[in-house]
């Protein structure tokens, strides 16, 4: 098979992948750098990228995020399930598209208008977007084609995306079950030992020892911080 | 009242940025103004904290006031246009619509027309915020159409008297004879009577104001926002100086609110007998609920 | 009276592809503008928004009167182009199903809107009913609005006749809802020539009607307080910073014709293809689209009948453009006659640019101005590709 | 046929944050480059934010005429005013090093090791050379004010590459603090007379500030870019 659409960087301003002649697969097929093959096979290859390349991490976005719709619950369920069978992965959501101000915390959080910024620093060399509209969906591909060596896989609930190295279509939960599947399958033949354990949850969220914290810990941005009702704060700097 | 897509699911929650758990806990969705209004500010998770304002900008005070006044920030839609209005309002947790250059009132009467069709049972809250040069200048053609049709939302400008983003330009709501950039020799006309347009274009509430009084320009807010639900468009001009262009000192920037409170912005307020009917009843109706909460606690 | 007060007219509810290849089908003898009128309201289309504008404002005061009949659900008359476009882009945002149509002159002044469109996201179909916009003042026919369109990142179809008016309209509101595509579709065809002249037209009863726009169903959230994220701005002005991707704009940019790109398959699902070949094995071919397609149809059907080698292309796709479908058609030709109701050519300047012989490609005949492409100036050009004399006074 | 000059040619991208006087050490390499009687073409940028903000420069310096515009993309030389720029990401171009040339320079102001593995790594197959100095503490302890902190970086820049000597220097130092030129920004404007504050007269102002450029030009000195060495570090 010739890899049509492969991990970067592709450089400064590449081609879209629709603009190299890659096309949507067709219901019932995914696609694998750009070629039109089953699902499995995509899921296989995604699978192998996630257990062998450093920090495999799943972004999920808002439309699995938030509990708008019936079947949310369970593809987030599927979700975790699937992140718990990768050794050491991590989730960084993407709960919206704004372009954030001033910075996003890229630990904590993944923002389409500069996926890199949490691609690299976190060194991130391959990931899932789930979830994450397809339009917003493939301006990140892009860019992280573009200027990084991350392996994208996109679980799109619609018709895929061209920009990702593994896309399937048409995604249900049961579907992110099979790839959970295929994950345990060859994390075996790889002989990967690993017991099933949740992600971390959001880095972001760690209590802060507030009796140690002092406001000039906040350091610029420090004038943000304002007391909570009935909290006197006696010490500043 | 749908709090369904601000609601994290349930597994997820603990993935969610911090900043996202707060505003799903303690921010101003679904909850009074008792709870999470303009009073309390500093005290909930605000819609918009961070944003690239100047320091010292009163119409990022303003807007603001704005999030924390929406009588139901989960039905809320905002539209803008440019200007440094929507460097702030962009920053917001509610949708925010941006098109083209001065098309804000175009762009909320076929939203508003398109949630009514699509929502007949729902409260659909439409607010354009845009600044003086947004909404008398380039897009006073499409300001006063949706005036004229008499479109069921609410207009905010935020007057600053000056084109700021764009570096101190003069607009049509300029003083008469301030000099600014493309006015060498001054403004030759006069501040254009935006109230008396509004009035004149059917707006069935108006309000002109330079909002130093917290509680009063909250209050004005969501009377608007209230009319325009019910009876028609409902139009706030509302005083944001510009301490940059017009060199304000940061320090002196609520005196000179109060100042122009005095001379161009002198408060005023207009209804026309439908509208002072519901902002009766609805004052009523908080009145009511407010009291009844308080038996409660008691 | 708000929208949701009106009283609907009960349809069946039907997918596009039974619409246009299974419904069965009555012949009727109507016009251009009525022939768009009639696909709106087939179309289930939940918002319409007017102003009038000549040739256009037949379409628009006949969509205004299915309307009135209950066929939809929203309608209004709005203040000048550059709002009704804009009124559009807001509906969008909603997630409803939009039309609206105007001319030359209109469109330019709504142009600043309409280009955005595309970048916004906005699945809406836009009638183009094609006349003048140079100074002088006129409102004839020609074609040359469809220049400045062409870079907008919508799709666009020019039809050729009523017919192709009813379907390429039907098909437009499919083609501009799919997820990958979801920019808007425009459908042009000529004024006065199209417009207000009678032709058959084959429709399926009225009772039918496309499916409910799904608003869910989009490559970016609705804006309606119930698609997550609560933050959003699908139209976030993008600059650099260190917060935004040098490559932001850009990559927006391609997903744009990217998804111009999308909707070429659906042409062929639902058009048959974006260009229709008339005799592939001729040394000479005529080349149009819109109403310039029809004067080549009859010009072949002569040349035809005078035994001559003559072929025919029709191109229905604008944008995308079937860049490789007329390498392909004309890659054994000797001569490309492309006719045109306009003065830049804009149509022969793409037939240039997308075969690698470009010399062969004979410019016009063209007529702009309102002024009629006869036949016989095709016939004309078609005898001198073929060193034959033609006799043609005047 | 006439001897052909050899093109010496220097694509320059400065990141460092705002206020730290990127923006102004481009305008001063350019009309130092102006002085030697060469070529220089800049190109400022600001972002839409503020205060610690990221700030990029770009500079082209050259022997011959510059006919290129736009932002230096492929730089053989790389200034790093801060080390938030390498480990935030504060840099409008993510990594710092994207676009590096092979065999090129980055001359980098922090008072630690800020390079990862993968960093270095990526450094080593380019064949940069890293020259790493506390450029803040240089010029605290010379000037005695941060604010020589660009002084001290396009002091080793210029001692690294001998592209002018210290006169054509003075003479564009003393122009941008003596003369009553270009002023980049009203944040720039505002730190020019704080830092005319601290000195009475202008001219230990300049005086301070040359002090700084010749120490940088002495390290310079010492220094072998075309070493084996990756990182080049200096105590100050």
């Amino acid at each position: 098979m010739t890899k049509r659409v492969t991990e970067g960087p592709a450089g400064y301003m590449p081609q879209s992948a629709p603009e190299m002649g890659v096309e949507l697969a067709p219901e019932g097929s995914a696609l694998l750098y750009g070629n039109v093959v089953t699902p499995e096979e995509a899921m296989r290859d995604a699978a192998i990228a996630l257990l062998t390349r450093d920090n495999p991490t799943i972004f999920p976005g808002p439309q699995v995020l938030w509990d708008w719709k019936d079947d949310v619950a369970e593809k987030a369920a599927a979700i975790l399930d699937l992140a718990s069978e990768i050794p050491n992965c991590k989730i960084i959501p993407m709960p919206d598209y704004r372009p954030k101000y001033p910075k996003i915390d890229v630990k904590a959080e993944i923002n389409p208008n500069h996926p890199n910024l949490t691609i690299l620093d976190n060194r991130i060399k391959a990931c899932v977007f789930v979830g994450v509209h397809c339009h917003y969906a493939n301006l990140s591909l892009r860019m992280i084609r573009a200027g990084t060596d991350c392996y994208t896989t996109a679980l799109c609930a619609y018709m895929g995306h061209e920009e990702a190295m593994a896309s399937i279509r048409d995604l249900h939960a049961s579907d992110i079950q099979k790839f959970k599947e295929i994950v345990i399958e060859e994390r075996n033949k790889l002989g990967i030992e690993w017991e099933t354990t949740l992600p971390p949850e959001n880095p972001s969220l760690q209590k802060e020892d507030y009796s140690t914290l002092s406001p000039a810990d906040y350091g610029e941005y420090r004038s943000l911080i304002m007391t909570k009702k009935g909290e006197h704060v006696t010490e500043v700097e | 009242m749908s709090l369904k897509y601000i609601t994290p699911a349930e597994r997820f929650k603990k993935y969610l940025p911090k900043d996202y758990v707060e505003l799903v806990d303690y921010g101003p969705f679904g909850k009074t103004q008792d709870e999470a209004g303009p009073g309390n500010m500093g005290q909930f998770k605000e819609l918009m904290e961070e944003h690239p304002m100047c320091s010292g900008c009163w119409m990022a005070y303003y807007i603001r006031l704005i999030f924390a006044s929406l009588p139901q920030p989960e039905e809320t839609v905002t539209l803008g246009t440019a200007g440094c209005g929507r460097l702030a309002i962009s920053q917001a947790a509610v949708p925010f619509i941006y098109g083209n250059y001065g098309d804000q009132n175009a762009m909320a009467s076929g939203l508003t027309r398109a949630f009514r069709l699509r929502f007949p049972d729902k409260h659909k809250d439409v607010i354009t915020i845009a600044g003086d040069g947004g909404t008398m200048d380039i897009g006073f053609s499409m300001t006063m159409h949706s005036w004229i049709r008499g479109e069921k939302f609410t207009t905010i400008m935020l007057d600053n008297e000056v084109y700021g983003n764009t570096g101190g330009q003069e607009s049509g709501m300029s003083p008469k004879g301030a000099i600014l950039k493309m006015a060498p020799l001054g403004k030759k006309g006069e501040k254009m009577p935006a109230t008396e347009l509004a009035k004149a274009a059917g707006c069935v509430y108006t309000v002109r104001m330079s909002p130093t009084n917290i509680k009063k320009a909250a209050k004005i807010i969501r009377r608007a926002i209230f009319v325009a639900r019910e009876v028609g468009p409902t139009f706030i001009h509302a005083y944001t100086s510009c301490n940059i262009e017009y060199s304000i000192p940061t320090e002196d920037v609520f005196a000179d609110a109060k100042e122009k409170e005095k001379t161009r912005f002198q408060f005023e307020e207009y209804m026309t007998d439908e509208a002072k009917a519901v902002i009766e009843r609805v004052e009523a109706e908080e009145k009511a609920a407010k009291r009844a909460k308080k038996a409660e606690v008691v | 009276m708000d929208a949701s007060q009106r009283p609907q007219l009960e349809k069946k509810k039907v997918d596009i592809n039974y619409l246009l290849k299974e419904a069965p089908r009555e012949q009727h003898f109507i016009t251009g503008a009525q022939a768009m009128a009639e696909a709106v309201k087939r179309a289930n289309v939940d918002m319409a928004i007017a102003y009038p504008i000549t040739p256009q404002s037949e379409v628009m005061h006949l969509v205004g009167d299915i309307y009135a009949q209950g066929h939809i659900k929203e309608y209004y008359r709005a203040e000048e182009e550059l709002g009704t476009m804009s009124a559009i882009a807001g509906a969008a945002r909603a997630g409803v199903r939009l039309f609206t149509a105007t001319s030359g002159p209109g469109l330019l002044r709504g142009l600043e809107a309409i280009v955005s469109w595309s970048g916004h996201r906005v699945p809406a179909v836009l009638g183009i009913l094609t006349r003048v916009v140079n100074a002088p003042l006129s409102i004839q026919p020609d074609n040359i609005e469809m220049a400045y369109m062409m870079h907008c990142g919508a799709v666009m179809l020019h039809a050729e006749n009523q017919q192709d008016t009813f379907d390429y309209t039907l098909a437009a509101f499919a083609i501009t809802e799919k997820v990958d595509v979801y920019i808007p579709v425009a459908v042009a065809t000529e004024g006065f020539f199209v417009t207000h002249a009678k032709g058959y037209v084959d429709m399926f009863d009225e009772e039918y009607a496309l499916n409910d726009f799904d608003p869910v169903a989009a490559p970016v959230p609705a804006m309606d307080n119930e698609t997550p994220p609560a933050r959003i701005q699908r139209d976030a002005p993008v600059q650099k910073s260190n917060f935004m991707s040098y490559l932001i704009h850009s990559v927006w940019q391609q997903e744009i014709w990217d998804s111009n790109k999308r909707a070429m398959k659906y042409i062929y699902e639902y058009l048959g293809g974006p260009i229709e070949v008339q005799n592939p094995e001729a040394d000479v071919f005529v080349l149009g689209s819109g109403c310039a397609a029809a004067q080549c149809r009859e010009a072949h059907r002569y040349a035809q009948e005078d035994g001559l080698s003559v072929g025919f292309v029709k191109v229905k796709a604008i944008r995308p453009f079937p860049t490789n479908e007329i390498r392909d058609a004309l890659k054994n030709a000797k001569a490309v006659i492309v006719p045109e109701h306009n003065i830049i050519g804009w149509l022969c300047k793409e037939v240039k640019a997308a075969i690698p012989n470009g010399g062969i490609v004979v410019e016009g005949p063209r007529v702009y101005g309102g002024m009629t492409l006869p036949v016989e100036l095709i016939m004309k050009e078609i005898h001198t590709a073929l060193g034959l004399e033609y006799d043609l006074k005047l | 046929m006439a001897e052909q000059k050899k093109r010496e040619r220097y694509n320059i991208r400065i990141s460092g944050l705002g206020g730290q006087g990127v923006v102004t050490t481009a305008h001063i390499l350019g009309s130092t480059m102006d002085n030697a009687g060469k070529y220089a073409s800049l190109v400022p940028f600001f972002g839409s934010e503020k205060r610690m903000a990221p700030v990029e420069a770009y500079v082209r310096a050259s022997n011959q005429p510059i006919y290129e515009v736009g932002e230096v993309v492929y730089p053989d030389i790389i200034m790093i005013y801060h080390s938030q720029v390498v480990t935030h990401g504060k840099s409008y171009t993510m990594p710092f090093y994207t676009g590096l040339k092979p065999n090129s320079l980055i001359i980098i102001n922090t008072d630690f090791d800020v390079l990862t593995e993968d960093d270095i790594k990526v450094l080593e197959d380019l064949n940069a050379t890293v020259v790493q100095f506390d450029a803040t503490a240089l010029a605290l302890k010379i000037a005695g004010t941060e604010l020589a902190t660009n002084m001290a970086m396009m002091g080793m820049l210029l001692g690294l590459t001998k592209l002018v000597s210290t006169e054509n220097i003075e003479a564009a130092v003393r122009e941008r603090f003596l003369g009553t030129s270009f002023v980049s920004s009203g944040g720039t404007a505002m730190l020019d007379s704080a830092i005319e504050k601290k000195f009475k007269k202008k001219e230990q102002l300049l005086e301070a500030n040359m002090n700084v450029i010749n120490k940088t030009f002495e390290m310079a000195d010492s220094v072998d870019i075309s070493g084996s060495e990756l990182i080049v570090r200096f105590d100050i």
